[in-house]
């Protein structure tokens, strides 16, 4: 999975990838051969939060002051020219990226143009330095596709392919269907497979994963494809279109009823994340298949769907500690004199519904 | 307290106290949980001859061990009234447990171990251990082949963690119990009778703070994570969590994220309305454990009959409402990546 | 309106308090006599604030950081005994809070069984009796009964009676109908006459209370009449029972028809407060009184029927800029080295859909 | 720019954006509100003789004045498309702001009148004036007798902010607007003409700040505000909150509470679920401005008849959910009273 690679101008040859470790961290070292450069230092990565800090093994300190970002107010005072001896113009550095510089060659230039560069200290020059790459280095990282990775890539760029689902309602969903190694569970996913992969990843022993769509196994797989999944870790998991387990066919198909059979109280999860029907439907479909004190998760976006299956549930007396709830998850911005939740928040964690099986 | 042992991929497993059983019938030594409402949730073990007591009477475990299945409902001695046995799964176990003490609740627990990405087979380091809720949860994640190294302050409480582990069935094999001070003295660990490390530099998938000082405990925690091995720190105070952060950008983490976790709970209902044209009380059908209860909201006590009709035809509108009661935080998680 | 006078051990004459200006504080100076004496000395109130902090016209310094309390951690690390040389144990002091000691003896008591107070700097006697009497003196306010005042108490203390409106919530409320001194508000209140008489407060030209129930005025009003309005303020309001708005009746009455007539299309804000009927039957029921452009705003604590009525509205294009929106509100502790959101809130806000009236 | 003037309690009051009228008819120099659809809202001023143009084409403002209401749906000259014109209410005034600057919403806006407790009467003082949206709600609440005094650091702002208060009535009469640094020259305020305080020690009902550096302006508001008085301080990081909290207790505030409010819009919508029996395809019917649209979720084209047999019979659940785009933090609000 190679995310940002949109962002460059310089045509970069993936092949140099091939070998690297999944978590490394590359820049582009020069826009003409696209050579890609291996991150070493962290703190270039997260400068933002050290800005007042004196870490690593400086021996002068003096020179740190003179540039740390003021507290940043609503009026854009948090703009400040800390390289007033700069011969580069900001629209000069403008034209230069769009030429399609690499931000390493942007900040040779830079260097080249800085009155007082050579007048630093080492760690004066450590500090400017990571500065600017945070500021004009694209840097990219190799990351595996876990469910975690692949949930925030979804949910940010195209929602409706996972029902909605966030990573901190998929995190509630597997922990409430107590998901674990030992876990046989029947699955209803219209998450393209985010869902079914993050059992696999948890190296549940078996899936059955019932469809209620007639789409192509492709189609609904398209995101279960992308965790890359070997053979032996997908064969557990068994497809079952609905209709084969319509009472009236089940019974006219023997071998169909012999398998039925076995798979009776069978599974000890049931997560749905499924809406095309009526989640009660969908629900008393699969009921029989689920062993007594099964943890049971629902999904959806609408709150009246659960409270419909809540409803239905606690009226026949099917399951007990019943609760419908809905997350609220924000993420924080902690900087030094910058601390505040994030001005932008996913407003729709949808629903979620939990429940023990009971008879 | 006899434990079954299942083979599993070569592997001779043994069970624990969310394992699977194809018949789910309940055996001697098997933790179970009475459930009499959402608010009345009790963990007992197994034992022959042993009688569970409550409001409606006696339960003897001799009618239940080998005989009843999780999930099921049980009537009393007397017949004055009945439970529900079921199986623990994490979140009842936790909920059991907040009852008694203070512990990181359900959510937390879940963005925990979907963010650290914990999967069978990691090695975890968590300080402190507490009540042992999050351990078990952790554990949950990452048996039958990893393990959880587990570190608390406070002597009587990683006792009783060890206590609970073994009736739970995750120790010895699946989790270490260290009574210790980490902020001083970190988390390298020698088995004492071989001498060798149980916890070594650089061995570790996956790390879980919640120490009044974390910024004290960063330093340690890199020492032992391997590289892209995850760290979380769980803090209440916004104070704790700057003082934690700049230590992990200073020792050279990165992704260094935090978030805020709530849940609301939402309560549900049949709404009646009254009519212009038939005027019927309003009246609210509310549920409660599972037992219709009503309440009537007006003062005025007209058509009776047309109530109970209204009823018959038509149960009003199903409405839903967070419930007023709510938790307004727990705290901070952050989490942060070794480079 | 007298508050936390249930606190009190000893009989107060709360006689001592007329002639005095709302917003001040009180506190028992002996338990026999009940007398009150003024709080004077705002440091005293708010002493959390201030533990490291230099205030005041204090000469000493040194002493201040022997009673600091250590950050708070979640295992009971902000209890300190910053008393050692206390001689009454702190069963004694129980003792003595149960003979109904007020607060002001028990801290004088303090004082003569404390070795070191003596011995200590002016400041640092003024710090430790400020402590002391956050802990152990009951002090009070005397509070104008605002909408702001009754909307707090009521919330916590029977939120049932106010239809559940949250301090928040009846803010917004009363932004989104626009509310000001050139208001004509059509009214739809079952909150007991809070929403009334924040209407008043906000000195509105009229108000139209249209009438739902058959209950005795008085009972509706019970929390507006805790607002003390004079007459003067009261007669802007005017009762019409909601079945005098009935076609049939209205054109069989000549005079009722008059003064329809005259309200028709009068009012340039709508608030409905109420369930106990439909609310879109509740709307169409006053619908023909509303000013076109009027803003329209309802509360409920159901999404469910909020989310109808703006189907009809929609549906029936009879309003535009029709919004539903939830409010999440949270305190703060903001203390040195101790701030966090407040560990519990009110999770139920209702519901407020807003619109303008369109013809 | 003519305006009415009605007599009120025996005051001659000058209407403003807000006023009432009965027959609620548009007159030349009212401002009024372009409706085209929840994101399209723009203001303008009624002159005869000039036309506002959009994409239905013309709209002739001697077609309003003196002929139309408030809240009337209009058509272009062309009648190739229609708008609502709409007398402003405080709310919209604020949106038609938001498309253009940074500003104070409305969620926040409407604790900050009503925690302050504005009323018809009260002198209030506000720093920064900004775009000008908070302070017309303040008037809102204080005209016809309240003043507000509301002091700007950008000159420019300040200029525009006399201009906007004029328009829409309030100036002179209800707003002086100030162009000054207040953290370094506090809130003291004389009338250059006659040399009198207009904002004096002690007299200030009530005053909001919403500044860089906000604990170096709260001992000018402490100076300036009556015993009783209420201070509300808007700062977005909460090391702004921390240092003002504590300026506000050393200076002698009580009741000093720090909130966040945030508000979540729901979206509404018509959800068609198949059904076991009949396999119909799902259909959300979702609503924009008024226009109804259909949204097909499948993707294969099934049963069209049956979908609009079930329509007609039967729209579906009315479902609601929260809009996936939201605020997630506009500031923290901090009140406290004055000793």
């Amino acid at each position: 999975m190679l995310r940002k690679i949109k962002h460059f101008k310089a045509m970069v040859d993936l092949g140099q990838l091939i070998g690297k470790e999944y978590g490394q961290f590359f820049e582009v070292r020069d826009s003409k051969s696209g050579e890609l450069i291996e991150v070493t230092d962290v703190h270039q990565l997260t400068n933002q939060f050290l800005e007042d800090v004196d870490f690593g093994d400086a021996e002068e300190n003096e020179e740190v002051k003179e540039i740390i970002d003021p507290v940043a107010g609503r009026d854009n005072r948090d703009y400040v020219d800390d390289n007033k001896s700069q011969k580069l113009s900001h629209e000069e550095i403008e034209a230069l990226k769009k030429q399609g510089m690499s931000g390493n060659e942007l900040i040779q230039q830079l260097v080249q143009n800085s009155e007082t560069f050579s007048k630093r200290t080492k760690f004066s020059q450590e500090k400017y330095l990571r500065k600017k790459k945070q500021k004009y280095q694209i840097t990219f990282q190799l990351k595996k596709p876990t469910a975690l990775e692949l949930c925030n890539v979804y949910s940010q760029t195209q929602p409706a392919k996972i029902m909605g689902l966030r990573a901190d309602s998929l995190a509630l969903l597997l922990n409430m269907a107590n998901i674990n190694q030992e876990s046989r569970v029947i699955l209803l996913d219209k998450t393209k497979g985010l869902l079914t992969g993050a059992l696999i990843e948890k190296d549940v022993r078996e899936i059955l994963h019932v469809e209620f769509t007639g789409h192509q196994l492709k189609l609904q797989n398209e995101i279960f494809l992308e965790y890359n999944y070997k053979p032996d870790k997908v064969k557990r998991i068994q497809y079952l279109h609905h209709t084969n387990l319509d009472q009236s066919i089940v019974q006219s198909d023997s071998l169909l009823n012999a398998i039925i059979q076995t798979k009776t109280k069978h599974y000890n999860s049931m997560i749905m994340v499924h809406e095309d029907f009526n989640q009660v439907e969908m629900y008393n479909h699969i009921e029989h298949l689920i062993q007594p004190s099964a943890s049971i998760a629902v999904f959806s976006l609408y709150i009246q769907s659960l409270a419909e299956l809540k409803d239905h549930l606690l009226t026949n007396k099917k399951a007990v500690n019943i609760k419908i709830e809905e997350l609220w998850t924000r993420e924080y911005q902690v900087l030094p004199m910058r601390t505040h939740p994030n001005m932008n928040m996913h407003g729709a964690s949808g629903f979620i519904l939990s429940a023990v099986k009971v008879e | 307290m006899v434990k079954l042992l299942e083979i599993r991929d070569g592997v001779k497993t043994k069970n624990n106290v969310f394992s699977y059983t194809s018949d789910n019938i309940i055996r001697e030594g098997d933790t179970l949980v009475v459930f009499e409402s959402g608010d009345n949730i009790k963990q007992i073990v197994m034992k022959r001859n042993q009688t569970f007591q409550n409001k409606f009477g006696a339960f003897p475990h001799n009618d239940i061990i080998d005989k009843l299945q999780f999930g099921t409902k049980m009537y009393s001695k007397t017949m004055m009234g009945w439970v529900y046995i079921l199986r623990p799964n994490s979140h009842i176990y936790t909920s059991s447990l907040a009852q008694r003490t203070q512990i990181l609740y359900t959510p937390d627990i879940s963005q925990v171990l979907f963010r650290l990405e914990l999967r069978p087979g990691f090695r975890v380091v968590e300080s402190g251990t507490g009540s042992g809720s999050l351990s078990v949860s952790i554990m949950k994640a990452i048996v039958p082949t990893g393990h959880l190294f587990t570190y608390e302050f406070n002597q009587v409480r990683s006792q009783r963690a060890i206590e609970d582990f073994q009736r739970l069935g995750f120790y010895p094999q699946n989790v270490h119990v260290t009574h210790r001070d980490v902020l001083n003295n970190g988390f390298l660990l020698k088995d004492e009778s071989t001498g060798e490390f149980l916890v070594n530099e650089n061995t570790i998938d996956a790390i879980f703070l919640d120490l009044p000082s974390p910024e004290k405990a960063v330093p340690h925690a890199y020492k032992v994570l391997k590289r892209g091995g995850k760290l979380c720190n769980f803090s209440p105070c916004i104070e704790q969590v700057q003082k934690a952060v700049q230590e992990m950008a200073r020792q050279g983490f990165y992704e260094i994220k935090t978030y805020e976790t709530l849940s609301k709970d939402f309560s549900s209902s049949h709404h009646n309305y009254q009519s212009f044209k038939q005027q019927v009380k309003p009246t609210i059908v509310t549920e409660e454990n599972g037992n219709k209860q009503q309440d009537n909201l007006g003062d005025t006590n007209t058509g009776n009959l047309n109530k109970r009709q209204l009823k018959q035809k038509d149960k009003g509108m199903l409405v839903t409402a967070p419930k007023i009661e709510s938790r307004g935080h727990t705290g901070f998680l952050t989490f942060a990546i070794k480079f």
